[in-house]
């Protein structure tokens, strides 16, 4: 395991699809925010983050995404979650921010939220 | 304030201020509170209270310097033989700051960052920064289960959600702390 | 010998002589030795070399007496700043014995118990048993990653069934420290 | 989560299927120890070992399935282990104790083996 996270950038017609895997900590979030950025440079009308491969997330990882939301509301690009573990989620309500995110069941989905 | 005093923890981590060991703190929580009884979820908010913890400490506490130590003490909370919950204490060797400096910003404003006291005083109870009188700075904090009571006023799990709230924070006696 | 010494290192679990802790210990030392870049086979095996010295403690070493410590020490072993292996060194405050007459049983001979000195040796390398100056006892082990040679003469792993094992037992420096 | 293991205990014709769930550890070994031994006390002819809900066993774990063989064959009952993990298996190959039990890959599969 290196000290940067594993992302997976694949671009799927006008979407681009962002897909971490391992835990997103303080310690791995600068790497997942260093490639979200990039998959965000490319403007893509919708930006998908497949959390699928994220068991577990902490503030550093909510506050990245939260800067994504911002950009992307910048761009007027569309950001969705998809794939969202039941503790990444749990994270999200404690943050009171599972309403700010659209969050689609799986990457399918998302391409149509 | 819970029944027995954090006498010596049972198992005590000390760890170097570097995010690459928050896996290892981590874990070492998620075991030990499993092994005292929580369930899955439980035991992962109470080791995400003290990653957020720990990550305070090593960009607010040590400003990033990666060669500090952080020490994590665990202790099993008995009442009569019986496990009633958890007691975690989080020290550290920084600068001393004023407890009360130390709070979660209002929800409402939107922004990265500015989460980490607020989850920590969501999902822990008895939650109390202070100053050690050796330097540095200790937080202290518990969780019950649920058969002690505890959980209650704390954030709904997932698996919890249909379970009533109280409805004033009145009733979450971590709250009176600050 | 290990290229870097093991300075303080970057994690220490300290816990009582309890076997309802071996879970935090072997889930400390599990995502310790995965975050340096161990697979899951590697992971288990040093946690269960870490698993079976410590139950040697609590049985052999404290009498199962329940209050006493046990220190744990988990270091990554670095070489140009390029994470090379794991150092771990497990001390007690136990009656200090010969460390010679710490071996594993002919494996042979068939009965319950007498495997845990193999085990350690086989899954680990460098393992040194001595008695601590201020005493006590220590032991000290260390596994490399694979990429920096590590494993060679180290029981086939299912996964890892397909390498050719060394012939000799002279391959294996692990041997020649007792 | 109690400190004794959690073991299942059911009779199949003339079997017994002893099936504990979690780390078979120092901690736990004791109680599945009683638990093993107790089946072996209603002498079925087959006493299967179904492992499948034991991720980790240490020595302690092992000595007590040594144990159960030498009780089996005093009583001329077969002992056949079943549902072997991956890291099970990797520590009776360490203690080359692999050829010693009869594995079976699932319960069905033990009653005939
Ligand atoms: N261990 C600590 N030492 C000093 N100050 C702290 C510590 N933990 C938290 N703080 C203070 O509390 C504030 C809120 O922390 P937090 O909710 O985690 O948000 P953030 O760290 O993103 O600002 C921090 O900005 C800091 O001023
Ligand atoms: N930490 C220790 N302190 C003292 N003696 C030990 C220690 N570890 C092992 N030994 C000795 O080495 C022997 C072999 O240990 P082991 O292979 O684990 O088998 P067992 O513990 O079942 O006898 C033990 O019987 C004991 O005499």
């Amino acid at each position: 395991m290196s000290d940067a996270m594993e992302v997976k950038i694949e671009r799927d017609g006008d979407a681009v699809i962002v897909s971490p895997a391992g835990d997103v900590d303080l310690h791995r979030s600068p790497s997942f925010r260093e490639r979200l950025k990039k998959a965000a440079d490319e403007k893509p009308k919708r930006l998908i983050v497949n959390l699928e491969g994220v068991p577990y997330m902490d503030s550093s990882g909510v506050a990245t995404l939260v800067e994504a939301m911002q950009i992307a509301r910048r761009q007027s690009m569309t950001l969705v979650l998809c794939g969202v573990q039941t503790r990444v989620r749990s994270i999200l309500e404690i943050a009171r921010l599972d309403q700010l995110f659209k969050i689609a069941d799986n990457a399918a989905a998302a391409k149509t939220l | 304030m819970s029944p027995s005093e954090p006498s010596p923890s049972d198992v005590h981590v000390r760890l170097l201020s570097q995010p690459r060991f928050l896996s290892t703190a981590r874990s070492a929580v998620m075991s030990f509170s499993k092994q005292l009884g929580f369930d899955d979820a439980c035991c992962s908010h109470i080791a995400l209270a003290v990653d957020e913890a720990i990550c305070n400490i090593i960009r607010h506490g040590y400003s990033n310097a990666p060669d500090r130590p952080i020490w994590i003490g665990m202790t099993a909370l008995e009442q009569s033989g019986q496990v009633e919950g958890v007691r975690i204490i989080i020290e550290d060797e920084a600068r001393q700051v004023d407890p009360t400096a130390i709070k979660g910003r209002n929800l409402e404003d939107i922004r990265p960052g500015g989460l980490g006291v607020h989850i920590i005083r969501e999902v822990m109870e008895n939650v109390v920064y202070e100053a050690r009188p050796c330097g540095g700075m200790r937080l202290k904090m518990s969780r019950r289960l649920p058969s002690a009571g505890g959980g209650r006023g704390i954030s709904a799990l997932p698996e919890e959600q249909d379970q009533p709230k109280p409805a004033s924070a009145a009733a979450q006696p971590s709250r009176g702390d600050r």
